[in-house]
């Protein structure tokens, strides 16, 4: 098991967000967490990378060790990465900059250049924008930078946050493409928060719904897409 | 498409952030005592419209018209004494003050308009009855006393359509105000905005768990990247292959082709 | 009581009469204001000159100063419409260096020597000082908190309570923010007007490092220990910090040292202040109000 | 006309120190949103423990490096136990207490060293430029060059090393290069012993400069490179850095020539009034 997580309660002030969910990941699986807006998709991320503190009772494991009360940087250096909600990049650093900071305290262990290479391979256009500050990429550009600020440092886990959203549906197909990719082909364990539900479960090999902060529904991604009650709560058809 | 019964009529609505075009050319009418649905993916553009409908963003270009008059460009205290009453997506509660502190302020309406007025008394016998009765209407009468920093998210909800309730609106604004509801929260919202439309106030409603909009809404106009994408009755968007599309990207719409034959 | 006792409390309340002001800018309407001193010394300034120059009695001076302050409030209220909170409390600072530096370099207003041979306030022929000019003084005081207190009651403060929460969602709910946090710095500024006239017939003599900005600083201090946007926290604040310095006088060589230690040791560990949010004073008075037991 | 270029040089030098004073404060805005009075609090220190390490050893080296160290230990103190236990409060709060920190620096000042100016006489060890007619005195190239080369090695810092890389993007969105792997607590020290160590140099070359220390030098710096750093856009540090240096030569050449009947000490709150009504994000600041 990579990522253990066991009776996950997150609470801001007096307002529970998260109610005792549990859910693990296995090594080089890709596993989607999908819900509507405001059922703490986005809490859950925050808690493993660390932004948030958890309740009491709550555990969080990684490759066996307990991280429950690791700081966030400490996770990082462990191998675990975050593509943000909104992408998040670093607005007045340039892109190449913002490809730096993703393996800051790492240079001498990472082959940058070869790094490189394989990233602008993925996303070309980050070559291109060099030399620009992030704040002038577009949506869908920040998305594949923040992608690949993630993964320069050839993390253990990726979590990728709501990454669809203000995407344009065209957009939204190649990056869960390449999404999908990176998990087949090189093997990255790779957990999905979305709300997007049907193109997540595509790619995924096993999901988890989540609703007003409680684990609903769980299961291998081909069964649950064919499930009636998600085509309702997320189609409406 | 112009009617003479529509109550807000949007043309050629646009915002733009810098270079984004957060919405683009939208037009689409409300008419009297009907619940319209705004629908669409994260970040389509409908909490903007929201936001010019209400004052907060001037649009770029195009016109908002509220029984007939240009209302684009004014500011929200403006808006609200036309009555246009709105909720927030992410819950605006006056955190320190108590529940029904919250709905006195916008029963107050009438009273920020004269510096006369304004000098009277808020905590008098009547505001606190009719604040009462509101409470009563969205049913948070037991949490009147109770800040409302404490409150979980479904009594925020309710307590902001309560504090909109206040202005005696024409015309309602839900920002997705059933998000983060558990199901049987969400029943009792459906039946709430049932019971307002019933005494003759229009609803736009921004959503996107389907199910919800299709079940309450009249009608419903789809966005999608800050354009209109679709309008019609929830039957006909159900079936419209753009909007699965949209929601579901090409590979969910050949997914939904294939398993309904 | 001695006169130098009546001497220290007649500047109490007139710091707690200027601190009420401030605590309906920054308490109620949540306005940052650094600058505050500047209109205390607006006010002192026009009842000196008022008084010396145009010979006007302190009764039919002191409303005008009221109005001449406010409206100079009202003016340089209009940066709070543009500026976000941090931009605000330095605008404000800037208001203030900028209003010491008019009194002290334009002639009209005396110099660095000021203006001095104010006279005394005369009620029905007799010359107010000391116990009477403290209950002149008071007088103002309790109209002020029943200003303030008033404030609380009508519309137009909660109007500015909810501005001072969320401007947004206060203006959605038909409250305009510009008409209300001007309000505010209207109300706010006459009562540091009347504050500065009280003092310029008590000192009889004003310069115009009296009103420079440490001055506001420490107004801003006192409403903050006391407790932010409370009734009684800026009387609390005033009679505390101004009793300080004057308790510690034995320490004379350490007074200021202490003082500023204990203020930041206050705000360091009662940040919303004595009689805020989950302050001490607020729990222990609770406890015995409900008897302990906490529910509604 | 050689007065006039020997009045804009002090006024650069004026700016220079100016500019170091703010930087600091620049930096901690930057990162933390806090309106670092004390800042003036730790570089009165600072010209305070130069002096009397001067005045001990008589070595103008040992008495930089010393306030540098003692500085930096300060500011880190002040962040670690005021600022931050605070920062979840309104910003009025970390400011009132910053404030009453520094009313007690300059107590404390006081009380050790007595409320009398201290000479601090001499010259810095550099030598005197001349160029045509115009002479540059050694404690004017002295400043010049001590404040160019801080400066220099802060810009190759910030944009030449992963440490600036990674303070640029904790000032940007803290809880985003926490999660790249960036010790944002360590980010925030470093800045406080940086701005702190640069704190120390101003006050003492000021005390040389002007040849005095006192417990109240730091009140007009206080809070005119507030004013600064609003002009300069409030968390942009090249902005608060020029709007310094041009302060610095404005006030000395308004000083010089014009009877403008206003304290040199108001231009600057004039500046940032007047700047903030026609450009309210700053001089250099980044939109809203």
């Amino acid at each position: 098991m990579l990522l253990q997580v066991n009776d996950l309660n997150i609470s801001y002030k007096e307002v529970r967000a998260v109610h005792g969910v549990s859910f693990s990941i296995e090594e080089g699986e890709l596993v989607s967490i999908i819900g509507a807006n405001g059922a703490g998709k986005t809490s859950i991320l925050n808690a493993l990378i660390g932004l948030v503190p958890c309740g009491r009772q709550s555990s969080i494991f990684f490759s066996g060790k307990d991280i429950t009360s690791l700081p966030s940087h400490e996770r990082a250096r462990k191998g675990i990465r975050i593509v943000p909600e909104r992408a998040r990049v670093f607005p007045r650093l340039t892109v190449y900059e913002n490809l730096l900071t993703g393996i800051y305290g790492l240079r001498a262990k990472v082959d940058l250049k070869e790094r490189l290479e394989w990233l602008y391979g993925f996303f070309p256009v980050l070559e291109e924008r060099r030399e620009q500050y992030s704040h002038t990429l577009s949506g869908g550009e920040q998305q594949q930078l923040a992608i690949a600020r993630a993964l320069i440092s050839e993390p253990k886990v990726l979590l990728v946050d709501e990454i669809s959203m203000g995407l344009m549906p065209l957009l939204v197909e190649k990056v869960f493409e390449i999404l999908g990719d990176l998990n087949r082909k090189f093997g990255i364990t790779i957990l999905i928060v979305e709300q997007n539900a049907l193109a997540s479960l595509r790619i995924s090999n096993r999901a988890y719904v989540l609703e007003a902060g409680r684990i609903v529904m769980k299961g291998n991604a081909s069964m649950l897409i064919q499930d009636k009650r998600i085509r309702e709560a997320y189609l409406g058809i | 498409m112009r009617n003479d019964r529509a109550i807000l009529q949007i043309s050629d609505l646009s915002k733009h952030f810098g270079g984004l075009k957060a919405v683009e050319r939208v037009s689409f009418d409300l008419l009297e005592g009907e619940i319209l649905g705004l629908l669409g993916p994260n970040g389509a553009g409908k909490t903007t419209c929201f936001n010019m409908i209400s004052g907060i963003y001037k649009p770029t270009s195009g016109s908002i018209l509220f029984h007939k008059k240009r209302t684009d460009g004014l500011s929200p205290h403006q808006m609200a004494r036309m009555g246009i009453g709105r909720t927030f997506q992410i819950v605006r509660p006056f955190a320190t003050m108590t529940v029904l502190e919250n709905i006195i302020i916008s029963l107050g309406l009438q009273n920020y308009q004269t510096i006369g007025r304004s000098s009277k008394k808020w905590f008098t016998p009547t505001t606190r009855q009719k604040a009462m009765e509101i409470l009563e209407q969205v049913s948070l009468c037991g949490l009147a006393f109770k800040k409302a920093g404490i409150l979980p998210l479904g009594d925020l909800r309710r307590l902001e359509i309560g504090r909109a309730l206040a202005l005696k609106p024409e015309l309602l604004l839900l920002d997705e105000s059933f998000s983060g509801l558990r199901h049987e929260k969400i029943s009792e919202m459906e039946k709430l905005i049932l019971s307002l439309v019933k005494k003759g106030i229009s609803v736009l409603l921004i959503e996107h768990n389907m199910k919800v909009a299709m079940k309450l809404c009249h009608r419903v106009v789809v966005l999608d990247h800050g354009r209109k994408l679709a309008e019609g009755t929830p039957e006909d968007i159900a079936s419209d292959t753009r909007v699965i599309e949209a929601y579901l990207g090409k590979g969910g719409s050949a997914y939904y082709a294939t398993s309904s034959e | 009581m001695s006169s130098y006792v009546i001497t220290v409390s007649i500047f109490i309340v007139i710091q707690a009469i200027v601190a009420y002001g401030l605590n309906i800018i920054v308490g109620y309407a949540g306005q940052i204001s650094l600058g505050h001193a500047a209109f205390f010394g607006i006010g002192a300034y026009s009842a000196a000159l008022l008084s010396t120059r145009a010979g006007m009695v302190f009764w039919v001076a002191a409303p005008l100063v009221m109005l001449i302050t406010g409206g100079i409030g009202l003016i340089l209220g209009l940066p709070s419409l543009r500026v976000r909170a941090d931009f605000l409390a330095i605008t404000t600072i800037g208001i203030n260096f900028i209003v010491e530096a008019l009194f002290l370099y334009v002639p009209f207003f005396g110099g660095a020597l000021g203006i001095g041979g104010i006279p005394r306030v005369r009620f029905m022929g007799l010359r107010l000082f000391g116990t009477s000019y403290l209950g002149l003084c008071l007088l103002c005081l309790g109209a002020v908190i029943l200003v303030s207190w008033w404030f609380t009651k009508c519309w137009a403060g909660l109007a500015c309570m909810a501005l001072g929460e969320d401007e947004t969602a206060a203006s959605s709910m038909g409250i305009s923010p510009v008409r209300f946090k001007l309000l505010a710095f209207v109300i706010g500024t006459a009562m540091a007007g009347l504050g500065g006239a009280l003092y310029a017939h008590q000192m009889r003599f004003i310069a115009p490092s009296d009103f420079g900005f440490p001055v506001s600083v420490m107004i801003l201090s006192l409403i903050v220990l006391g407790g932010m946007g409370t009734l009684w926290g800026p009387l609390i604040g005033a009679i505390i910090l101004g009793a300080l310095p004057e308790i510690f006088r034995p320490f004379t060589e350490y007074r200021m040292l202490l003082y500023g230690v204990i203020l930041l040791i206050m705000i360091r560990f009662q940040p919303s202040g004595l009689l805020g949010e989950d302050s001490i004073i607020r729990k222990i008075l609770k406890k015995y109000w409900t008897g302990g037991n906490d529910e509604k | 006309m050689y007065l006039f270029i020997e009045q804009s040089l002090n006024g650069l030098a004026v700016g220079s120190i100016y500019a170091l004073i703010t930087l600091g404060l620049a930096l901690v805005y930057g990162i933390l949103g806090v309106l670092h009075v004390a800042h003036a609090g730790i570089y009165t220190v600072g010209a305070y423990i130069g002096y009397g390490v001067y005045a001990c050893t008589g070595s103008l080296v040992m008495a930089i490096l010393v306030g540098m160290v003692a500085c930096s230990c300060l500011g880190v103190l002040i962040e670690r136990f005021i600022y931050f236990p605070l920062l979840k409060f309104p910003p009025y709060v970390p400011l009132i207490s910053s404030i009453a920190l520094f009313m007690g620096m300059e107590e404390f000042c006081r009380l050790v060293a007595g409320p009398s100016v201290r000479t601090f006489s001499l010259e810095l060890p550099f030598p005197e430029l001349k160029f045509l007619d115009i002479v540059i005195s050694p404690t004017l190239t002295g400043i010049f060059a001590i404040s160019a080369t801080i400066f220099l090695v802060l810009w190759f810092i910030t944009t030449k090393t992963e440490l600036g890389l990674a303070m640029r993007a904790t000032s940007q969105d803290m809880d985003i290069a926490s999660s790249v792997g960036i010790d944002g607590h360590r980010i925030i020290d470093i800045i406080f012993i940086l701005g702190s160590a640069i704190a120390a140099v101003a006050g003492i070359l000021v005390g040389i400069y002007y040849n005095e220390v006192y417990p109240a030098m730091g009140t007009v710096p206080a809070y005119k490179s507030l004013a600064l750093i609003v002009v300069g856009g409030l968390g942009s540090v090249q902005g608060a850095v020029i709007a310094a240096l041009l302060l610095g030569i404005a006030e000395t050449l308004l000083i010089g020539y014009a009877n403008i009947p206003l304290p040199r000490d108001a231009l600057a709150f004039i500046a940032m009034i007047a700047v903030l009504l026609w450009r309210p994000q700053g001089l250099f600041g980044k939109g809203a």
